[in-house]
């Protein structure tokens, strides 16, 4: 196949498909090397400098999006604001979640110092947090993880692209 | 006449303790226990004055800061602190103010990150706008020569029923009972409404009583789903074997 | 609003509209003329001539579509698999237009004696039976046929292969 071909295909490819596309996927579909696949990516990206889309790399895949300076025109569209704004509690505890998921919610109170049902079952019917499974031993309490919705919803590739945490178990030799 | 503060609002006992700790510019590791305490009783206080519902979780923060400041008072044995670092009573709580304060810090980037997402808009996939799927199982086991002898099948009711015969016509149930066991000798598997080719009283009950004879024979296995249900119908396999 | 900046917006508009936009809808949002928005539409069209998408318009407004000639590897993304074999009035119905094709389905109805809409339709999504055109007359009736899928599943070269039917001669005699 020629280069030219691949990237049109994989335009054509990221365009159609309903959730971002990984370059693994695209690279199964073109049976090319997935490193290639992403400097093709690269090729589209600047072909489409000058269009009213552009590609974003997000939740693991690309994904064609509406440039942020044209946002206000879309706005008028009345498309529904799928974007609420969650409650500060939410966010805390979304926050906690993504980080330290697997996570009970009993853990997560512990870290906020207050209850977190009720932002925890807003979390969930927003599909950005979903149930694990359960943690083993007593209770078999249930296990909190965030889903990819929360990764496009914060426009985030993966996890591994939020700032890492800090090793609060050394605090005793800083304390010192 | 009191006068009335609004009070701000926080999230839990841990927000309300940093926010004490930042207003006054203090050194999270070095906090000034007694003083925080203080601070912090006053806010619960005026919370209480204006009616506002105090969380159980705000209180156990209260006693918390108080019991750490009762330790911090006791004398230190001198010679402890020479030869071993004996734990700081604040550390557990610094440790866990620490920790929440990371994961607020992160909620705002997180806000952050919402605000830049909501402005790039995707393409919004039509829900008409399902895939076709593959079929991985597309006619099934059958041959062309299963094929051919179940055209064979639905002809012979048509040869039967020319317009002339089809009143006078009957067929009897041994007729009946011969070509659905055909049929499904044909397809193996199928519903009871596919059976009734003419949708006529007089077909219907007729194929259900062919149906009934043949389940009784053992001949075909019958499973309905529920009163009124479809009846799912299938060639008993050992009747199959033993024809064969 | 210059000319450049209102293509970008368009094409925006066009691609993040749940529904296809039509020139009228643009031009309120836009405050231009209709006809002028139908000019930027053409140059959208052209300036996207080497892309992998398209603007189609249907139902009255204009939508981003994929090229048809990558549709064939569009179709390899997400396609559900699906294993449920062919229904006995499937069957039926493809015995029969297996040998009587061309067929209409009023004709394959009065052999089988029921209605067989589904059961059509089911061999269409299932590329074993295709509509080959129009039967001259009132109504002009759909004509079905089966499809190279169908030859290629029963392992026939063509349709000639198709086991005959004993009592075609038989019944001839037995008119006589």
């Amino acid at each position: 196949m020629k280069l030219d071909e691949a990237q049109k295909i994989t335009e054509g490819l990221i365009f159609a498909a309903p959730y971002p596309v990984s370059a693994h996927d695209l690279a199964t579909i073109l049976e090319l090397e997935p490193v290639l696949v992403e400097r093709i990516i690269e090729r589209i990206r600047e072909d489409f400098n000058d269009k009213a889309i552009m590609i974003r790399n997000v939740a693991g895949g690309y994904q064609f999006v509406t440039r942020p300076e044209i946002a206000p025109w879309i706005d008028k569209l009345g498309r529904p604001l799928v974007n609420a704004a969650l409650s500060l509690a939410g966010l805390e505890a979304l926050a906690i979640i993504a980080y330290k998921q697997p996570i009970t919610k009993s853990e997560i109170e512990q870290i906020r110092g207050v209850r977190s049902d009720s932002a925890i079952n807003t979390l969930m019917e927003r599909e950005l947090v979903v149930e694990m499974g359960r943690r083993e031993g007593i209770g078999r309490p249930i296990l909190y993880g965030t889903t990819d919705k929360f990764l496009m919803h914060f426009g985030l590739k993966s996890l591994e692209e939020l700032p890492s945490r800090p090793d609060f178990t050394k605090l005793g030799e800083t304390v010192e | 006449m009191g006068y009335l503060v609004r009070l701000e609002i926080f999230e839990g006992p841990f927000d309300l303790l940093l926010n004490l700790i930042e207003r006054d510019e203090i050194d999270i590791l070095d906090i000034p226990i007694a003083k925080i305490a203080q601070e912090y009783l006053v806010y619960l206080k005026q919370m209480q004055e204006q009616d506002l519902v105090i969380s159980g979780d705000f209180l156990v923060m209260a006693a918390t800061l108080l019991q750490i400041k009762a330790r911090m008072l006791l004398p230190h044995n001198p010679e402890v602190v020479a030869t071993e670092d004996e734990q700081d009573p604040r550390e557990e709580l610094v440790g866990r103010l620490l920790e929440y304060k990371f994961f607020k810090e992160i909620s705002t980037l997180l806000v952050d990150k919402w605000q830049l997402t909501a402005t790039l808009y995707p393409r919004v996939v039509r829900r008409g706008e399902k895939k076709d799927p593959i079929y991985t199982n597309l006619i099934g086991d059958i041959s062309i020569d299963q094929l051919a002898k179940l055209y064979e099948q639905v002809l012979q009711v048509v040869d039967d029923e020319d317009p002339v015969q089809k009143i006078h016509r009957r067929v009897s149930l041994q007729e009946c009972i011969a070509r659905v066991r055909q049929r499904l000798l044909a397809v193996k598997e199928g519903t009871f409404t596919e059976l009734v080719t003419v949708k006529e009283r007089y077909w219907v009950i007729l194929t259900f009583l062919a149906v009934l004879e043949l389940v009784r024979k053992r001949e075909i296995l019958a499973v309905q789903d529920g009163e009124f249900g479809e009846i799912y119908l299938q060639i008993n396999p050992e009747y199959e074997e033993e024809i064969s």
